[in-house]
């Protein structure tokens, strides 16, 4: 033992930080079309394969390749690339709303539209999703009234939430969009608790949750799989691993070590690690979650493998501690640009109807954000006072009643 | 009934009326828990109705307010309220604010049960009273029954109730009413009179306290194990005072208390849990501030000491009778 | 010195004092912390001492336990207070009580910073005060500086300090005194007497309250941004009050506390947390068993409501000035 | 979806109940040394079969086999054996001084004693073992003086924790032995935090910690392991698999989805599996995972497959929820017979000699049992009050000062 060297402290880094480039060679990128797709009712134990590849449809030339290509009829197609461009479009003019005082806080989902898109569409009505504030796409898909979402944002008299939560953190039950918080992870479970309670009235509705590849290291993201995986919970838990916790790579919550989609491995699921820019792989992946849940046959655990390409959010600025042009060297590309070129090869797109299309959304962006402020923005407008006390409980106790009547509203 | 039995058969009852109840909890399920609580449960309602759950407070919570958000009106158990504390992110983030975030479109039914308090030899992670971190929590209800036909009461109330609530079981009261005085024989519910329980359902509301004795000298606030041993040290000190069981204290029943207070001009507060920060400074401050004109001596407050709960000296730290007797002597002749 | 700048100027001289100590948190490293006070620290004394952590604030304080067990110096930051809860277990369980249960043979000398409180229009979830919960912990010491200077001295005696210190910084006033009149311009620590911070170690022991100004008609006690906030409404008031800064709730300074009370015969107490179980109640409780004879009118708190952190109604919830002078004119009334 | 049938609610049972038999048949048994060993510095890539498998020295005829044989000089084999049958003996005496009153609380190893003996005996006295209640064969094999033990047990005058911790709940830093406390778990990222704190340090300590199966639900577990898979802490995490966690089945715990061992993959680190009631095959693990430490590889998962041959504690009894007779199928035998086996066909060892050993061992035991009886037993002795407010802080502040003197000691 003595005449081994010391010990040594390791803390990892990143591949590139500013003024360096990240050429992403360590990623090993399977070709699209190249992984075998087990059927979803195979048990775990012949799968442990499949957390260790990646799960692409779409190649290079925008065509879709092998077992995982899901044959979408192209009306399903040009859905998801609208709700997507519809995401990005609304990203931008909100997140440029609040650098005019408008709202307090905004974060986009620049790069990662096609997940919330793709789910959201897979899933059925009755279905809830338990999101993380990087899935707007998920209510985009669904045509949650633009200017309901702008009233939050801008916690205005006719905000949805009735001022009493940040920007962006919706809660959408008729949208299947469960309430979100600033906590990270913490919604995990009840993602898993919900499945049970389905799975418990014998209804058959399921559950998808997101966690970010950071917040996979809470304690909730361990407790909740071994909910799923002990009472068999009809539920997909996504991993949204884009590389970036704020300013900390994925190797600061493990990803160096493994990938996130192994995690399954230690709760005896499945584990499916998906390019999660494309949007007919991640379609893929969840509909054969989603019928091994419906066939209780209990959850899969998808790393939905991502970049995230702007700001963490409003408060951040990428630049300070990764490389500026990160993002352009990012290998899996844009999942608007690839589904648009997937649907200009099958013939079913082109250019003018995709500028069009941008042109209609952006304007249905403008107009509502234009009805938001008509009601106010920050500040500008807000819910009666009296909306503060509401909520705490359902019948109010006499707390609040005194403390209401001492503020007088 | 004993607490334990009349706990048993509030949610016995429960199980059998509503079927959008279950419980799920360590050790719960087939073996009954580990203080009995719901025995024969399992057997009598199924598997899918009580079960047990892996060693994860976190796990059970967040799924319960799942459950609960789904429909359902989950009664999960923690086995000791000590080990709530891995599950505090989950009732303060989620259960608590869940229908003030969401504007009510979900809201957390739950009911956690978790036995709590010392006098039982348990050492310090089986014998803390963490009421006070509830207290403090906008959102959050808690509970706390001092004998079996409450707790029946209460539990059913509790349960039927739409926003999540901590029910705190004495376990130093699952078997008899605990005086204070550990050296002698230990009492049984057995003729008790609040060990007369009903079978069925009933209900008793939260947030009315529970006047044991009417008296005009001094007014004692306690809950839990405390009533039974600020009742002894009434009698043994021989003062007239108002005994009050507060049963919950959040809500709390803050009309009980002032009428009492402003009626007696004196007040004592009871209470297992270390006293600096506990839930008797905020029952010191609101008698302070409502009935400044009628208090005749300082408010005071008789608790654990502010150490960790410990082993040995489980009698030195308890604030048993006699502190609390010399409590009420001194304010009396303040 | 700003606020932020006094905190990094602290911790960057204790790391290049004391080998012993270093820094992780989530994003502090080479970011330097969402708030920056972390700021260099990486780049100057290289990774291993300032290093970013996973998202895990329950596995943050554990492995800064295991550490101070060890015989380090960790001094762990939780990126927002309001995510302290998934430590809470390990802060309570763990780091408060690990001297005690194993006789002196292990402890944390840990010094969890954190910034806390609202005003920033942060939501609910980034805006809390959750300084009551930890006050009632037996064997955790809680400090709240309330300017650059003893930021600096009160953090470098904290990681000093033997025993786990939660170090909650009140993000408001990171860039400025704060006077709670939210809708004037915003104000910078620029020029302020405590703004004068020395370079190198000086410390501030815990438990010495600061009396920020003398005064015989009423005293005033707060902590973090609230010092500020109370000092405007006394100017505006006109109120000849005394202002104690706490500084720390544990330990407290009640030396302090009773000899100005006492004094003046009034008291008003104010925290930006819900007043329900805050760490207004304890105040009031010591204040009114120690001081009953000398108080001329009830004991006033003037906090934050009993509901969650509402987004819209920031300024609502806020005890600001004006809530503080009417009830500094109710108590100079009575 | 609507043809399918409507979603189950699963819960598992184990395989028997009192008055049924459990025959462990869904236990897959390999034999005693089938299992590979890798080298101890390899990629922890090239090993996840490790998990799956169960490391086994000892076969049915007490012979050591295979490639994880450690060839340990007989010596060593008998001090193992004397820890072992020291604790098994003391936790009956003690066991035994519960039912008599003289202490509120005890807890027994039975069955689990090769791990502690083994796994003290291979690390060194710098190293630190941050144990379970389950694990007193540690301080057995360190020779810990037992009077101090059972002082602490009777929580009398000479208590060395001072009355303030529960029974067994014992410190003992000079032991490698970090303090214990009722809450489970809590203390397994203590020591991935202490193992970076040694490598920080540049020390050569690695720190062992041990965790129940039905403890690795907890956030706690998780978290540790993210951490020292993250930072590369050196240290052994050892999930001790007595297949019950008071009254719940490991499926509880997930047991019956996969391996605890596999756990180790959803870190990127090693996992083992180890045969628990085998002195040997825990020693060559343990030997196995310091050398990978100690040579900054960082941490390994090892599962100890063992049974709770008794009742949870003083406060269970398991012929309530499991069939009396189940320790007997126990296919892995008794540890202490195993090992005496092995050193008696060593021709190390003979029933003489062991039937001295016990009589030896067992009167140490009635010695200091006596001489912690000659100080008090519980409730009639104690250490002085005036401790109860010691040690809250380092230095005592007025509020235990004050109540110090209002209680009058
Ligand atoms: C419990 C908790 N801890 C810390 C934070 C602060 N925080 C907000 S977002 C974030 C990073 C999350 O990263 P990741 O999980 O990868 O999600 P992403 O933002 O990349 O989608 C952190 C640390 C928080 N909101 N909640
Ligand atoms: C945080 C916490 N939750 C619950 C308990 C109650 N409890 C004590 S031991 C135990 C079972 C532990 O089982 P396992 O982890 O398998 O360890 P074993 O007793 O089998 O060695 C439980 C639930 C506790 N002590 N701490
Ligand atoms: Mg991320
Ligand atoms: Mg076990």
């Amino acid at each position: 033992m003595s005449n081994l060297p010391p010990l040594s402290f390791y803390v990892p880094e990143p591949a590139a930080r500013p003024g360096q480039t990240n050429l992403f060679s360590s990623s090993s990128m399977p070709a699209a079309g190249d992984m075998r797709r087990p059927d979803p009712l195979e048990a775990e134990a012949g799968m442990r394969d499949l957390p260790f590849g990646l799960i692409r449809v779409l190649d290079d030339e925008g065509l879709a390749a092998g077992p995982w290509a899901p044959q979408l009829a192209p009306g399903r197609l040009r859905d998801g690339l609208r709700a997507m461009v519809l995401t990005r479009l609304f990203d931008d003019r909100l997140f440029r709303a609040h650098r005019q005082g408008k709202t307090s806080f905004y974060m986009k989902s620049s790069g990662e539209e096609a997940i919330g898109a793709a789910q959201s569409m897979v899933l059925a009505a009755g279905d809830m999703c338990f999101p993380t504030y990087r899935v707007m796409s998920w209510l985009h898909a669904r045509n949650y009234p633009l200017v309901e979402m702008v009233n939050q944002i801008f916690s205005n008299e006719k905000d949805p939430l009735k001022g009493r939560q940040l920007p962006i953190l919706f809660s959408a039950r008729d949208y299947g969009f469960y309430s979100l918080s600033g906590n990270v992870g913490s919604r995990f479970g009840h993602a898993v608790g919900w499945a049970m309670a389905s799975a418990y009235k014998g209804d058959d509705r399921i559950a998808l949750a997101y966690i970010g590849e950071g917040t996979t290291a809470e304690g909730d993201f361990h407790e909740a799989l071994t909910f799923a995986s002990v009472y068999h919970a009809p539920c997909i838990l996504c991993v949204t691993n884009n590389q970036w916790a704020i300013s900390s790579y994925a190797g600061i919550a493990g990803g160096d070590e493994t990938t996130f989609a192994a995690k399954a491995i230690a709760y005896g699921i499945p584990g499916l690690r998906v390019d999660g820019n494309d949007f007919l792989a991640v379609w893929a992946a969840t509909a054969w979650a989603a019928e091994r849940a419906r066939a209780n046959k209990g959850a899969t655990l998808i790393e939905l493998y991502t970049y995230r390409a702007g700001g963490h959010s409003t408060s951040d600025d990428p630049t300070k501690y990764r490389p500026a042009d990160e993002a352009a060297h990012w290998p899996l590309g844009d999942p608007v640009e690839r589904l648009k070129k997937h649907l200009i090869t099958l013939r079913e797109w082109d250019e003018d109807r995709h500028a069009a299309l941008s042109v209609e959304l952006d304007s249905a962006v403008r107009t509502a954000v234009k009805e938001g402020e008509s009601v106010g923005t920050l500040g500008k407008s807000k819910p009666p006072v009296s909306e503060m006390f509401e909520g705490v409980f359902k019948e109010p106790d006499w707390r609040v009643v005194e403390q209401r009547r001492e503020l007088g509203v | 009934m004993n607490m334990i039995q009349a706990l048993n058969s509030a949610l016995d009852a429960k199980l059998a009326q509503d079927p959008e109840t279950l419980i799920f909890g360590e050790d719960v399920g087939y073996f009954g828990g580990v203080f009995r609580v719901t025995d024969g449960l399992q057997k009598k309602h199924g598997l899918k109705r009580c079960f047990d759950a892996p060693i994860s407070e976190g796990g059970i919570i967040a799924t319960a307010i799942g459950m609960g958000a789904y429909g359902l009106r989950p009664i999960p158990e923690i086995q000791f309220a000590d080990y709530i504390l891995p599950a505090f992110d989950q009732l303060v983030s989620e259960a608590a604010r869940l229908r003030y975030r969401s504007n009510g479109e979900f809201w957390a039914p739950i009911t956690v049960r978790s036995p709590y308090g010392g006098g039982i030899f348990g050492g310090q992670t089986h014998s803390q009273s963490p009421e006070a971190i509830f207290a403090h929590i906008t959102g959050l209800k808690t509970v706390i029954p001092s004998n079996p036909y409450d707790a029946k009461g209460l539990l059913i109330q509790a349960i039927e109730d739409d926003d999540p609530v901590i029910f705190l079981e004495p376990k130093r009261l699952y078997n008899g009413p605990f005086d204070g005085h550990h050296d002698r024989p230990v009492a049984s519910w057995q003729g008790h009179p609040a060990a007369e329980v009903p079978e069925g359902l009933y209900r008793i509301p939260l947030g009315e306290a529970s006047i044991v004795r009417t008296g005009e000298a001094v007014t004692v606030l306690a809950y839990g194990t405390m009533v039974h041993v600020a009742l002894a040290a009434i009698h043994e000190s021989d003062v007239d005072a108002e005994l009050v069981d507060l049963r919950s204290i959040v809500p709390l029943d803050i009309e009980a208390i002032v009428a009492s207070v402003r009626k007696t001009g004196r007040c004592v507060i009871i209470h297992e849990a270390s006293r600096f920060g506990g839930f008797g400074g905020e029952l010191s401050a609101l008698v302070q501030e409502r009935c400044f004109l009628h208090l005749e001596a300082p408010i005071e407050r008789v608790c654990g000491w502010d150490t960790p709960y410990p082993h040995a000296f489980e009698w030195d730290y308890f604030p048993g009778p006699q502190r609390i007797s010399a409590a009420l002597t001194r304010v009396l002749e303040y």
